[in-house]
């Protein structure tokens, strides 16, 4: 764990509690038993802003506590540990550091308090296809007197049901594969010509598919430069990898200590499982693995949190071992748990579910890894 | 291949193909993952007059004794009829856990009554038999078992509850160990087998985190069981179980020859049609994701590897040499490349590998998520992995435990 | 093990027993300490000659028994068993193999035989660079009026110090990374313009640099076609591989062997170190990955013999696997024996510096896996 | 960094930059590689000068207390004074087994009158130290040692033999694990000082399978050694020992805020170079061989989640919120790192890595087929990777052994 000042702690305390009180795994069962419209529970997630946990990145002229990334990770950690779902990575993490990042005045003035106080859920909406890769960004803006026009549909956009407003990533210019032409939108989700369809994904959490028809939106509607909106939407990509590469960490570490549990008091010829040496030097390894990922997460929220230059490699480092970290803890949580971790009834499930939804998630082990290599010349 | 068949062979495929010709309804061709599942059979009129025929035949179970309506063929024979089969698209329609695995021990170990009693339901394929072994306690450690069987003078009366109890709602009978003896461990479990319809059978099935439920937990509140159904020695059911076991491990291995049950069943049949739809290629014609690509290669080198131990080891055990040493290693190596090829199927399918249901995924999406995550019970059931690395190492190996 | 046949099964036993007799891993330590000068010992090269060994896989014409690459591979494994130096691989199988598939009447009838009975040793010099990349080859083979003159040097020549005669890829048009333009000579060692330099290698076998310098050879000196000496190579090259991977095989069986011998007797904390699961597990993988590999050689050995359209596949195959379970299995070797496998006066030392040189030659595991993708279209 | 120094930091950095400017000899500047060994140590005149002054200063021992010869700084005095060294490429030429581990131990458990002995020896550097604790029958049974220890009245008398002794063929005394009671074991185990040219000490070098003969076989036939001599209570020997090896293992995983002795030590230290002088480029730049490239990277990413892993160890102790969780890791992760890098470095070299001696090789191939080999043994001493996961699952996840 980090070195972490009074006012961390006292906020990683809190939030450990509430969700322990408030958001047990039993939760995310109840709502995905109630099929809920939106993948969250709206009045858990009104909760969550009460306690300022919406605003933690957003600067305090705009409403939030501008207490920083590492902090928001502290919190992510934990609602992780019980596989809380909320806007909390989509509006709070990701449409927030999008609008801090190249948000005009206006544009700031008008969603980040909003956005702070949990009265408005925001989006990225960015993937095309079906794996992770914002330089093809293909849905077409086209120029026109006033401002541009949306054609195409974005898919996989988390809490899209649920969403005020998208921040759309469209192509402008240039051709899919390239950064330059692509720019950013900020789309209200009641305009003329979007329409959405729920998506039901195995973690129950919300997302949507989201056309846009002949979308009409003002200059006004640009985050950042026109054909340069990669300049913010990266940046912006790289705190949501670290923030929920947090998240993962704390799935990670719950899955890990409820498999530590189960092999402490589960006997097998005679004999506990956790006195077996194979297992216990498995469970050595993902002691290790957790710790190094834990490094890693905390340093790119550091480093987002400073400003340094190496925010793309840590956050790509971020991720993929959160990646790494949790796909094999879950797998191992199942085998470990044996006959039981494959009911229903028993949490693994919804753990190895929730894994691989977020490895998914804004790039997948493979990607991160790419990416670093190719940031170090490899 | 037909070219190196004897006559006596060659005279044995004609007559094969000719009955094949005359009795398998063109209606059913190559439907066999459709049409036979384990615990849902369809009552298409085609397939209940196949199976009849089958059944009458005996080439459901080709090799078994014609005495108790098996085909009465020898291996060679048995092989050419697969290789007919094959050729037209036909299958058999007898299978499930009889066939597996009762069937098999029954003939070694059942009283001719039993035999004469049992063996035509499961030839027939008109019994269907579930397996009732797993309980709640007891884990990789079955011989721990608790289910309470009592002697009470004319009959057994059976307390207890068993788990995973594979297609226990649509079973017949049930075959069972049993505790017979409270003093001893594996000293004293029998043996035994009974009609799930017995009073005090109770069957509620388990929702797997895949949403299906194969399985069942089966609940025993004072069951009585006929004395001349206890199949063996009173006490010395555990010698059969781990024989039975073996049956198991064979077919899930696909060692026995038979569908290569284990390996094929989970992840996608061809990674490289999913590369071309969920990846893509680079300029030069590779898989563009170029971490991903190098662990296909290699998944498809591992994969590679097992079809050749698994020819080797058919090979070796044809030569009377023995079983090989490599059966020892197939349940193990077959279950990881398994579960590693639907991993990476996932992988491939980006989002497109987290749907559940509903709109946005399509029937192979959502069958391959399904099919991920059943595919996590391979390396735990039937001997997880560790108890097969327990047995490698002390059977094969001749490590022993901490003395 | 493959099903073998009546005379296979001799063969491979009085192999088994003539390298227990003769050639334990005690005459390789030997010939180390001595520094002999071609590294090997000749005497015990034509013991196996003399047993018909180097005539294995040539045609009964020119003196072998024609008896196949999977009797060859029988052999091997024994002798790798050991860590057995022999030109049985460099001379018997590949210079044999190269004849064999493009030599002309009379290079065979000038060789063969001779090879055959261990009265000669010849070699193929192939590489030029740090790693193995046969399309690579730069050594100039310019046209004269009566044939070539070649230029440059060939390094890691296996037994190029006491080899007879070289089989010599050469570029006669084209250029490196391309198959066309490369053509094979047949270069007698005593040729004018060659000289030769020892290299002293970990493993202590015999290798060493050959410099052309202006060396004439005729037109009778080519094997295949000017030009197109890569359809001779290559496949020449998958028999080396396939049979290396036989004898690696046999090594990689012999450390695990030893290894498990010692975790039998070795006591630690009142226990015998195989009775840790941890260890156990980790022998059962070991053990599962030599039946792999067992199956993966055999298969690329039988499919050489039978003339199956898949040998460069397999060849690739068996000779990855023989790699990776090689390095593991000498890895495991030293680590499970502790602190006496790190010193000298133990064999683990020799297995693992014999491990890696053999997973260098001829394409290491990534080259094959490499190949092995291209050839499946990945 | 010096923009954050306090006034007396900021006083405290300008004194050791001008004590290091006087005292530091040009000459020796960025040697420290080849300078500092802890077996064999040059003569050159620069560098005795060198090792005189810091070792009159005390500043090769920072943070142990004035009274025994120490620097007697705070830590981030330390720091200071370390920043100020690596600035002019100066290093301590003061070091090996008595500053890194007797010396520590010596402190917490000496006596008075030992303190007074032996420190100025260490801090000086005048006295070579080697440790007698394995022993052949031992291994990672570390308490299972046999060596003798009997009181003879006014003298201990010391008989058997220890192994692994590193440096002993150098060193001028011995720490050393004795059994002064055969009727138990961990509590029959005494810690024990002795002059390595005291009657009935033989010393041979091990030739290992690098080549070097770093490690010896250390022979004891009935060493007479002054009673004065024990180090703590008699029998008592195995907390110090343990307190000892913690000593040792933070040196080794670099923990100790050192030169991160296991991490960097074996392998290349620039694997891009190596790419590029072995490997070469494809026509985009990437690493040519690509399925190399995939595993160059992911060692990267482990590196330097391992660098990352120890910046935060060392600031969550600095923190004083006690020892980091992380800390039980890092032996393993250390070690397994270093090999890997040697492994890797060794594939990049491909024909060239395979040299022993002679020509065709240079000497930095060659040292990194010394260095690969040597490199082996780091998984194996200071507590095998084996050890150090039985500690991580028992002392950090309370994993019991079998009951």
């Amino acid at each position: 764990m980090a070195v972490l000042s009074e006012e961390q702690t006292i906020l990683r305390d809190s939030a450990r509690e509430w969700v322990k009180d408030k958001a047990p795994v039993q939760a995310l069962r109840k709502l995905r038993d109630s099929g809920a419209a939106f993948g969250y529970d709206p009045a858990l997630y009104a909760e969550m802003a009460a306690m300022g946990w919406a605003g933690i990145v957003v600067p305090e002229a705009y409403g939030g506590s501008e207490f920083g990334y590492l902090s928001l990770g502290l919190v992510l950690e934990e609602t992780g540990r019980t596989l809380v779902a909320s806007p909390l990575v989509s509006s709070a993490l990701g449409a927030a550091s999008a609008l801090m990042l190249g948000g005009t005045a206006a544009q700031k003035e008008a969603w980040l308090p909003k956005i702070a106080s949990g009265d408005a859920v925001a989006t990225l909406a960015i993937e095309e296809g079906p794996r992770h890769e914002p330089l093809s960004t293909a849905l077409a803006a086209s120029r026109t007197g006033s401002g541009f026009t949306l054609n195409g549909t974005k898919s996989f956009v988390p809490d899209g049901m649920a969403a005020d407003v998208f921040i759309v990533a469209a192509r402008s210019s240039g051709k899919p594969g390239e950064a330059a032409g692509i720019s950013l939108f900020l789309v209200p989700a009641d305009a003329r010509g979007v329409t959405r369809t729920a998506l039901k994904l195995m973690d129950s959490r919300g997302a949507a598919v989201i056309a846009f028809d002949g979308v009409a939106v003002g200059e006004e509607a640009l985050i950042g430069a026109p054909d340069k909106g990669f300049e913010v939407l990266e940046p912006a990509l790289d705190r949501v990898r670290a923030g929920l590469a947090a998240e993962m960490l704390g799935t990670a570490l719950q899955a890990f200590e409820t498999t530590i549990d189960y092999l402490k008091v589960r006997v097998q010829f005679g004999q506990t499982l956790g006195s077996f040496q194979a297992l216990q030097h498995r469970a050595a390894k993902m002691f290790t693995e957790l710790e190094l990922t834990r490094s890693c997460v905390e340093a790119a929220l550091s480093a987002i949190d400073t400003g340094t230059n190496d925010i793309r490699e840590l956050a790509s480092l971020a991720k993929a071992r959160a990646n790494e970290t949790l796909h094999l803890i879950s797998n191992e949580m199942v085998q470990m748990h044996g006959g039981i971790g494959m009911t229903d009834a028993h949490d693994a499930g919804l753990y190895l579910k929730r894994a691989r939804a977020a490895e998914a998630a804004y790039g997948n082990a493979a990607y991160h890894r790419e990416r670093f290599g190719r940031l170090h010349g490899f | 291949m037909a070219a190196t068949d004897t006559p006596e062979l060659a005279a044995f495929r004609a007559e094969a193909r000719e009955w094949l010709a005359t009795n398998f309804p063109a209606s059913l061709k190559g439907r066999a993952a459709i049409m036979v599942n384990l615990n849902v059979e369809t009552d298409e009129p085609d397939f209940l007059a196949w199976k009849r025929a089958m059944g009458a035949k005996g080439w459901g179970v080709p090799t078994w004794p014609k005495a108790y309506g098996g085909g009465g063929l020898s291996k060679d024979e048995a092989r050419v009829l697969s290789q007919e089969m094959v050729k037209i698209g036909a299958f058999s329609p007898i299978g499930g856990m009889g066939v597996m695995m009762f069937g098999p021990t029954l003939l070694e170990y059942g009283t001719e009554a039993q035999k004469q009693r049992f063996m035509p339901g499961i030839v027939n394929g008109t019994t269907r038999w579930c397996q009732g072994f797993s309980e709640p306690g007891a884990g990789s450690d079955l011989a721990s078992l608790a289910t309470r069987c009592e002697d009470k003078g004319d009959h057994y009366l059976v307390n207890g509850q068993k788990i995973w109890t594979s297609g226990g709602q649509y079973a017949d009978w049930i075959f069972c160990l049993v505790r017979t003896d409270t003093t001893r461990k594996h000293e004293g479990i029998s043996f035994l087998v009974f009609d799930m319809k017995s009073p005090g059978v109770e069957v509620r099935p388990i929702q797997l985190i895949s949403g299906n439920s194969p399985f069942c937990e089966t609940f025993f509140t004072d069951v009585k069981v006929p004395k001349d159904q206890l199949v063996g020695p009173l006490n010395g059911g555990w010698s059969i179980a781990k024989r039975l076991l073996q049956f198991e491990r064979q077919s899930l291995s696909g060692a026995g020859g038979g569908t290569g049950g284990g390996t094929a069943r989970f992840g996608a049949p061809d990674l490289e049609r999913m590369v071309d739809k969920y990846v893509g290629r680079d300029e030069a014609g590779r898989v563009a994701d170029a971490d991903l690509r190098q662990r296909l290669i290699a998944h498809h080198m591992e994969a590679r590897a097992f079809a050749l131990t698994l020819s080797r080891a058919a090979a070796e055990a044809k030569s009377g040499s023995g079983p090989s040493a490599a059966t020892s290693i197939m349940k193990n190596v077959g279950a990881k490349i398994a579960q590693d090829r639907a991993e990476l199927s996932m992988e491939m399918m980006g989002h497109q590998g987290l749907g559940w249901e509903g709109e946005g995924f399509n029937a192979y999406e959502l069958g391959m998520v399904r099919g991920w995550l059943g595919g996590k019970a391979v390396t735990i059931y039937g001997g997880s992995t560790e108890i097969q690395n327990n047995i490698v190492a002390k059977r094969m190996l001749g490590l022993l435990d901490h003395q």
